[in-house]
């Protein structure tokens, strides 16, 4: 039986799978300059988690691996191609590249961190609007080790405010695994800042879906801070080619992988008119940005960079 | 417009432009720690405060990096907040937020979001906090993109300098200083003070010029200096008005960036200046202030920049050191005498 | 029946309180300069605690209400008031004062917070040095807001470190309490991080000792953190006179003051000599410090402030 | 001391002075996210240490603040830590730390103890990385008292630089370039340098001067920098000489506190300066190094100093961006004419 979802996040998931792909290979034909972090084999997360959201006015908050939050939000590939590849098309004209990404209600920073306390102040502004909107922000288990996080989870609960935390546990932070940067597990940080919480392995995009849509209808009603924690796996290095992982262990989940899993549920033929569809699509997003000019001096000034000397 | 009178201090005076901030602009939002009454803060500039508008003002835990960084995110949102950061020394901990956040995220979004936000914070030494709680941290945050550093002297109408930060739309730092909570503010010719003028800087912030002696005289020198460094050099315009010793002071509110038109004009004038921080000299406000004046005006200069400041140590807390330590009154007349000798 | 340790623990608590109540005095009469923050009502938790160290090699690390520790570790009062005072022959040479002090392996810092990791260095040197040694931090309620107090619990287990962490939980962070500061149980912050806690309410101090004992034990076999709750009341101002809580709310706490609890254990004639003596004390430490010439600039810079222009 | 070789790239005469020092003394504990073997560091420069003293190399979490806080507590207890922050765009998260801890202890303690730790840090864009990653936050810690700045150019012997800043009893925080990493030392006169010469400032930290004419010639312009700049200044050397430009570069590596008197020499040889940092230049590192020459050399200097920079914004993901928002060598080379044009 498909579920009647399926055929949608499968849509979006592949589309990020192979947005990330193609990341890889334009970062070999040199034509991305800088860094990619990918979220390929994480994309249930992105998909299960935004796709719960209300899109005219939840707020996202991400970090450096944030791709996938970003397509599930918005389908803009066009314009993060664009962005990657530094042109003045992208949606923040090349000035933010990979990291720090905006568009609509979604902002991403490079700091691991930082951005938990953005997301804070803009929970309190939505509750202070009383918009009925909720803010939702992504971290990984490396990013646990900041001390901010924690004054956050604190405001958060005391100030009850419409926030769900979305922990990426991916078990790694670069290239060290969380059993050398964490003491207990994950999951109980919350719990003494009175913070409720799941935790459930996000190999299953629709179980994923379901916890948070549960999360988010939870924080929506009560108003106060839920605390998602999704057991994922990277299956690409932490960047460009960092990977110290072993062959096995990459093996093992790439067998759990989460877009093959949910292939499966699909007719072959709607399947194959899906990826069809975004081969098509992603070439022509690369060949569209790959004739903008770059950004230049002169319209950052004029938009973003703006000075006076 | 706060409309100050000469008895308002400067306490004062910020505390009811915060209020009228409030009152007018229903986004404005204060945070901070102990800011709730009855306590209004450790120096009381938000006191009233949470009485008048409890919904608008929090008191925050022991957190000062997540006070910026709510701020930021109240920022984004469409809120225009006013953070209070206890003690300037404490602006370290949120130096993550200002500089890779908050400054960061208008120009990185190419334009598309502002964060126009407010941390206020008293800086300065001379009440014996010792090494922690006495320090000009504005330092660290010169001359970073897209914050504006303002600081306001008791030579400035210190409540309506608030109040055009709390309207621009790039964050800002605005320093206020421990010991002139306590003063009236000082914005006529009056007393020794015999001209007095406010014009605005490029990016729309006023720089005070004030003189000892008639306006149509040339000075013999000029101290340009901010902030809590008024406190210090006003009691000069009475003593050097006895010696006939005509000094032009200028304070500029916007410390960063620097517009050096104002500064340059002030300068040329006597063309003998001495720059005055509370913080120590070494790559310090002065450092630009003299880079910049040798460059505009060069020969016109008779003599080198003076730069006085603190010395480059921690701030004590026993007086006999701290007094040492500091720049005071008393450094800053020599360096006249002094400058005035070798010119 | 007189407790073995009654009458000790007496002369260090009275000796706090008068110390305490001295610096209120000396400020009262312009002889301080700057702040003075008085550990009046929580002398128990510093002699509970500090006596439960080897005071040959331990480590305490304290912030700004730190006058009680250092009394209790090193008795040195003629050394900490003529640091209050401003002279040269404070223990700091009147640089550091009230908030910044040192002696032996005692360091104290007034940026709430920054001191814990501090301590898990402190520790980790220990641990490598096997000195058997343990590290002490105190900590107040409203100190528990920073984040690096989390990245410290956490490192702290995960590295296996030899650091207690004591919470002395006055209920308020200068004029705030906690219940605005906090959300959950302060007691329960420690347990993700799989660290074990005791909690008592600090009135009685040989009940305060025999916690810290059992914590100091714990620590030192263990090699591996313990975190101490001690549930106290600050019976004076948070610094000078700033103090809003109801008067009735003092006068219960008064009435449970652990120095007068203490006291009454003890035979008057004894309590009587020790009071005696510390009067005595105190009156020459004070006269002596006045004596002495204040801190000069020569002074501090070959020792501590040395400079090169 | 590390036998640099001409072939010795940066990285690793950084590496190998690590393991030096590590095996040397046994008080030396390195700390840093990622730089356990294999990874070995994002950079590399920690590759290999944790294999040859897996007791004395520590994996620590994502917590800069943490990763500082515990190097002074180390310090405090008599070890040698040398801290790795991953990229220098963090060490804002540890600047209480560094600031109010580190560079406090040992002046408010009055001298009883010492903080000897180093955090190393790579600085610096040019690899696209976009604006948290590519900055160069040094110039938050500028005039700090008590703590050094040390910058390694490849004109300088890094590994041993690395040294004297691990021998130090002072805080030092240690600035790497990331684009510096793959390039070999340049330590000798040596194709286009055709003289180079070591002193040392009065902190006893090596200054490198290097010209493209003979030793006993006048030099025509004078350029002082620091770090990652050696990369852009180098490329000059041949270009300058084919056109009979003589040119001295002078790279200090203490660059704060600062010895004024080597730079001062350096720029009377020629009275024609031009700073470089790669910061924005407002507040900047020139700022302190013109108003000390301004104040040293008066008179001996022909034109104004010039000093170039970043552009007063983000530093932008784009490559096409970042190449004009930072310093490039065409820039100096553009500075250097228009220099001599003038004058
Ligand atoms: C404050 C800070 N420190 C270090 C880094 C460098 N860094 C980038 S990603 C990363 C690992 C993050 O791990 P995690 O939070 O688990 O996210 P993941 O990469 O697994 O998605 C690190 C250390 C950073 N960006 N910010
Ligand atoms: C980082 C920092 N923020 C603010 C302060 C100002 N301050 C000094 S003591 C204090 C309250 C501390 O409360 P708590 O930790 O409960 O200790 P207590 O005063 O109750 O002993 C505050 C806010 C500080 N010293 N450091
Ligand atoms: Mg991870
Ligand atoms: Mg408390």
């Amino acid at each position: 039986m498909e579920h009647p979802l399926a055929e949608l996040f499968y849509a979006q998931m592949a589309l990020i799978r192979r947005t990330e792909q193609t990341f890889f290979d334009l970062y070999a034909q040199g034509q991305i300059h800088g860094t990619v972090h990918t979220s390929i084999g994480q994309e249930a997360t992105a998909v299960g988690v935004v796709n719960a959201l209300d899109r005219t006015r939840d707020v996202i908050f991400s970090s450096h691996r944030a791709h996938g939050h970003f397509i599930a939000y918005c389908d803009d590939v066009e314009g993060l191609v664009a962005e990657l590849l530094g042109r003045a098309g992208g949606v923040c004209g090349g000035v933010g590249g990979t990291q720090h990404l905006h568009t609509g209600n979604l902002y991403t920073n490079g700091v691991q961190g930082g951005i938990v306390p953005n997301a804070v102040g803009a929970a309190l502004a939505e509750k202070l609007k009383q918009s009925g909107a909720i803010v939702v922000v992504f971290l990984g288990d490396g990013t646990m080790g900041q001390g901010v996080v924690y004054e956050s989870l604190n405001l958060a609960s005391l100030w009850a405010l419409p926030l769900l935390f979305v922990l990426e546990d991916n078990q790694y932070a670069q290239s060290t695994h969380k059993q050398f940067e964490h003491a207990g597990n994950l999951a109980d940080r919350p719990t003494p800042f009175q913070i409720d919480r799941t935790e459930l392995t996000a190999d299953d995009v629709l179980a994923v879906h379901d916890a948070a849509r549960h999360a988010v209808a939870t924080v929506r009603t009560t108003g106060r801070p839920y605390f998602l924690m999704l057991n994922t796996y990277r299956l690409a290095p932490h960047s460009k080619g960092d990977d110290m992982r072993s062959e096995e262990e990459l093996a093992a989940y790439r067998a759990r992988d989460p877009l093959q899993r949910l292939a499966a549920t699909l007719p072959e033929a709607k399947r194959a008119a899906i990826d069809a569809a975004i081969e098509a699509r992603l070439d022509a997003a690369v060949v569209q940005a790959l004739a903008m000019p770059p950004q230049t001096l002169v319209s950052f000034r004029q938009q973003g960079g703006g000075w006076q000397r | 417009m706060t409309r100050a009178t000469p008895h308002l201090t400067y306490v004062e005076s910020l505390r009811r432009a915060l209020a009228e901030i409030m009152a007018d602009d229903p986004r404005a939002v204060v945070l901070g720690e102990d800011i709730l009454d009855p306590y209004g803060g450790a120096f009381k500039v938000t006191q009233g405060l949470s009485t008048r508008f409890p919904e608008r003002v929090f008191a925050t835990p022991i957190a000062e990096a997540s006070i910026v960084g709510v701020s930021v995110g109240l920022a984004l949102r469409g809120f225009h907040p006013i953070a209070e950061i206890m003690f300037g020394d404490f602006i370290a901990l949120g130096a993550d937020q200002l500089i890779n956040h908050a400054a960061k995220y208008p120009a990185m979004y190419n334009g598309a979001v502002q964060v126009p936000l407010v941390v206020r914070t008293p800086m300065g030494g001379g009440r014996g906090y010792g090494p922690t709680h006495s320090q000009s941290l504005e330092r660290l945050f010169f001359g970073i993109p897209h914050l504006k550093l303002i600081a306001a002297s008791h030579l400035h109408d210190a409540g309506a300098l608030l109040k055009l930060a709390a309207a621009d739309p790039e964050p800002v730092l605005f320093v206020e200083n421990k010991l002139l909570y306590p003063l009236a503010l000082h914005l006529s010719a009056d007393g020794a003070v015999r001209s007095f003028a406010t014009t605005l800087d490029r990016f729309g912030y006023p720089v005070t010029t004030a003189t000892n002696y008639p306006a149509a005289q040339i000075p013999d020198v000029t101290v340009i200096a901010y902030g809590g460094m008024s406190r210090l050099v006003l009691p000069l315009f009475d003593e050097f008005a006895g010696e006939e010793i005509r000094v032009l002071a200028c304070f500029p509110s916007c410390i960063s960036p620097l517009d050096p038109a104002p500064l340059a004009e002030a300068a040329a004038a006597s063309g003998r200046v001495i720059v005055v921080e509370e913080s120590q000299t070494a790559f310090g406000w002065g450092a630009e202030v003299a880079a910049q004046l040798y460059a505009a005006l060069g020969a016109q200069l008779h003599a080198p920049v003076q730069r006085l400041g603190a010395a480059p140590t921690v701030i004590p807390a026993a007086k006999s050191l701290e007094d040492q330590v500091l720049v005071s009154t008393a450094v800053i007349r020599d360096a006249v005498f002094e400058l005035l000798r070798s010119t």
